[in-house]
């Protein structure tokens, strides 16, 4: 208890936790299934996006997308390198994404049907997870924090970069801002949910609240998140497919629909249109890249003895 | 041949070949064997795009016809793309994908070396540039053809294969026809067959250590200079060219 | 909705659904596991084509633009095709291939006895002939459903993937909106909600023999009817028009 | 020998050679070769058509494209059939084929490029073919000849097809007239190759000719098919890429330009442009389709174990 009470208190002054100090186990715990989640949402989310890599419309757009993708990949590495320094490999959490034990964004089981999707993909599901993102780089876990700041730096720019294809596409064709249209109708709803559902009492969301692992409550960071994106949308001359969305002159931000909370829940629980298609598609690239892996691990070896034989006969 | 149309055709050949196999590695991305792998190729991916439009851009202006970047690399019938044929082989396997640009790494690292010194301004900037990123990426498959050749069995035997099918889609990278001899003579180009035992050199060290050998190569495989392709390329071109043909004329 | 409007998009829903299917098929002719099957799959591909271009053809008349098979089947974009989720998966393995286009036929087959009794005279012609041809498809497939069920455990295991993948796709195939509705009052269409059962029936007593059963459905996936696809359909759609994209307007 | 003499003396009556007659051992194997090369060229040549199946450029082409490549399934099954009769399997013939034992025509170690070489494929690859297979529809071993009446007839439909897709594309644009040429210019070699080199003196050649195998020599069908073929491509407004292809007044008959016999036996010896892809692809349809072929056998076994036992309890 004393322990607890310290730990806490240390947390209170803003000092962040270092991979070797002492920690509660729940703290720890609490950080693996979150910072892995994130992690593996990186890793996922590569997929939809990769949908259109063959396909994007120019040359400056294809190597932006590569490049955005490859920064996914990028964050992926960071996270799971942080939460490594939690005492999880990296084995046992790709173990825990491909049986289905770990979660990742429930987003990404969205499909990528049209050029103009990414584009809302930047703009509005980066532009979410830069909203959760910026509370976490002052989370009170170091190696979390140092990540997110990177993270939040490389995700802003995609999330303008997104942006930028809109603003594209509302300026061209007719069909052009139909394309446009349809991925805000298409992702307007689920990319409110990725804040998750109201917390209301939550025990679970207090104590991570308590431990600064977490700042701000899903509400307060999905309003944020609307406040700054309505006004987004409306420059570009799109609708937000929300017939209840208005401007709330007292708070000073807007009111919105109710959020289909079932369809949230839904694909979480893997029946969402892309769950299995994500699954099917990350189980298959670590089979097929078993032997790669092995490979190098027997070379590695081979190598490792070699070099002690060749110091022995130095010797 | 006009000695403007003599340099855009050795441009776009260049472009070309560097165009198609971002494409292909783009294939990839998102599915390498390892997260850190696939952040690699996608690398490379990037290195030979950002080669690709520098070469169109500046074909674009030799050409004089106002086309573009994307115009050039979008909208030509498949019969007129002129990459090498090795550039547009499917992936197969990580082992394929590896000797495939591994092989083509070893060719453009002497190749830009070389173009370092062309007559032409422009072509010496793109060597520059270029010559620092392919030295990675020979470097790098370099170390996976060593890994994997002395991995496994089964990676070893992987890698037999991969040479096998690809050994001889490598002497067209040497070729000459009238339009690299007249490139030459204007003093721009660069003779791929100068570049040929160094390529050799390259190649065979670093089979030997990976443990493995070279086959004998027989006949080469040839044509893409001249739109001769092999079956592949029409399916890539179907994919690489959806959004501008289905939407001719719009900015993206 | 204008009611040439609701029987234009009846038809072209259904005309995509056939054409989207034969085209996936298509995809297999000449890598069939035998040669017999080889032929098969590819009757089975012709019938629907078949089907398909008699509907584009009717749906042209009926909207009265001028616009026939063709412009209707290649030139379209994506989010304007109203083909069930189902036709546009990728082939799999045969299993996947097969239960697929059992699971299609099993439907198919009371939907075109049931079109035998259309208001519509065309429809009432194209249901005469499809109706044939489909009891063929599903005798064929159901015969491999149990063949491949009933035969080694690879062969059951890979089955029993190929039904849990594919059942979340068979609940679009009943569904009404208010075009099928529309259609319904108008006389001409067939309620597919009253096919259900029939479909269950043949599903269940086939995969009895197969000694398979019919995987808990769960959520099923829905979409295609109003043109949200499977991240598949393009890739479809970018090689089935690539020819009438690349040289917009000419014969051939 | 008496055996030889009356066999010979069948032959030269123009008798029909049927599965269960004797017959000399060297007839035997010459049969087998030939109608099994013939059966795996029907099989392999499904792949550069294939290759044009999801892109054909109009629904009435497509159908029609997969009707023929079904077709060559078909001839296939045929011909396999008709060497059955000659007492080999068809096992024993695909595993010669996969081997690279057993050859095809080379002509389909050529890749299909362009929609115009299905068309140029179907006038002159088939058209080459029939003038090789009408021949044979007399052939002296019944059900090889049989085989080959039915063939021919799919075979002339055929080639009126490939003929009409250049016409209509002799008709079109300048871009439909460049790739007609450009696919003649690629196929037109390579269909006068088909016929094989001049036999000058060869043995083999003599005694098939003897057995009423072969009922012409390789140049005397080449030539028929150029004498048929020339006017067809003038037809066209196409032009024959061979400067040295002019009309004989004496011989009523077109001479033609020296052929590229180092190509022919390159080709044949597995360096074209497509030998490695074809038997690859082959090989790996074999593979892949492994587990079905084992299936059905298992059912069919168990299936006929339960006849068996229900028969057994029957009584």
């Amino acid at each position: 208890e004393a322990f607890l009470a310290a730990f806490q208190e240390r947390i209170d002054a803003e000092q962040k936790i270092e991979p070797n100090d002492p920690m509660p186990e729940g703290y720890r715990k609490t950080l693996i299934r979150q910072i892995s989640q994130h992690a593996h949402s990186e890793i996922i989310g590569m997929q939809p996006e990769g949908n259109w890599i063959t396909r994007a419309p120019s040359l400056r757009r294809k190597a932006a997308l590569l490049a955005k993708i490859q920064d996914e990949g990028g964050h992926g590495l960071y996270l799971y390198s942080a939460a490594e320094t939690l005492g999880v490999s990296r084995e046992e959490m790709t173990e825990q994404l491909l049986s289905g034990a770990a979660k990742y964004s429930s987003i990404f089981n969205y499909p990528a049907l049209t050029w103009a999707d990414i584009g809302a993909i930047g703009w509005l599901v980066d532009g979410a997870a830069i909203m959760n993102q910026i509370a976490l780089c002052r989370c009170s876990y170091g190696p979390y924090a140092r990540a997110m700041i990177r993270i939040c730096k490389e995700e802003s720019f995609h999330q303008r970069q997104g942006y930028e294809i809109l603003i594209t596409l509302c300026n061209g064709s007719d069909e052009q801002k139909e394309m446009a249209q349809d991925a805000l109708n298409r992702f307007w709803w689920p990319s409110l949910m990725m804040f998750g559902p109201s917390e209301g009492e939550s025990v679970h969301s207090q104590q991570s609240m308590l431990w600064k692992i977490k700042r701000f409550s899903n509400d307060d960071l999905r309003d944020k998140f609307i406040n700054a994106t309505v006004p987004q949308a409306e420059f570009l001359g799109l609708k937000v497919p929300d017939p209840e969305l208005k401007w709330d002159e007292k708070k000073q931000g807007y009111d919105h629909g109710d959020i289909d909370w079932d369809e949230f829940w839904r694909v979480v629980k893997g029946d969402g249109p892309c769950n299995r298609e994500r699954m099917r598609t990350r189980r298959k690239v670590e089979r097929e890249g078993a032997w790669v892996r092995e490979a190098a691990l027997a070379y590695a070896e081979k190598r490792a003895a070699r070099e002690a034989a060749a110091r022995v006969a130095a010797e | 041949m006009a000695e403007d149309q003599t340099l855009f055709t050795y441009l776009l050949r260049l472009a070309d070949d560097h165009l198609i196999l971002s494409q292909r590695l783009g294939e990839l991305c998102g599915y390498g064997p390892t997260l850190e792998e696939d952040l690699a190729l996608t690398n490379i991916s990037l290195d030979l795009m950002g080669q690709a439009r520098a070469l169109y851009a500046y074909a674009g202006e030799v050409e004089g016809k106002g086309r573009n970047e994307d115009q050039l690399a979008f909208l030509r019938y498949e019969r007129d793309y002129l990459n090498a044929l090795i550039t547009e082989l499917p992936n197969g396997d990580f082992a394929q994908t590896i000797v495939r640009q591994f092989f083509v790494a070893a060719f453009m690292v002497p190749f830009w070396r070389e173009m370092e010194r062309s007559s032409d301004e422009t072509l010496r900037a793109i060597a520059a540039k270029a010559s620092k990123e392919v030295a990675y990426h020979l470097r790098h498959t370099s170390e996976w053809v060593i890994r994997l050749g002395d991995g496994t069995d089964e990676s070893h035997a992987r890698m037999e294969e991969a040479l096998d099918a690809l050994v001889m889609y490598t002497g067209e990278l040497f070729e000459t026809d009238e339009v690299t001899e007249a490139a030459l003579r204007a003093g721009y180009a660069v003779d791929p067959k100068s570049l040929a035992h160094e390529w050799q050199q390259t190649v065979d060290s670093v089979l030997r250590e990976a443990t493995l050998t070279l086959p004998e190569s027989g006949h080469m495989q040839t044509g893409g200079r001249n739109g001769l392709h092999t079956e592949h390329l029409g399916h890539v071109l179907s994919e690489l060219q959806y959004m501008q043909r289905t939407y001719p004329g719009l900015n993206w």
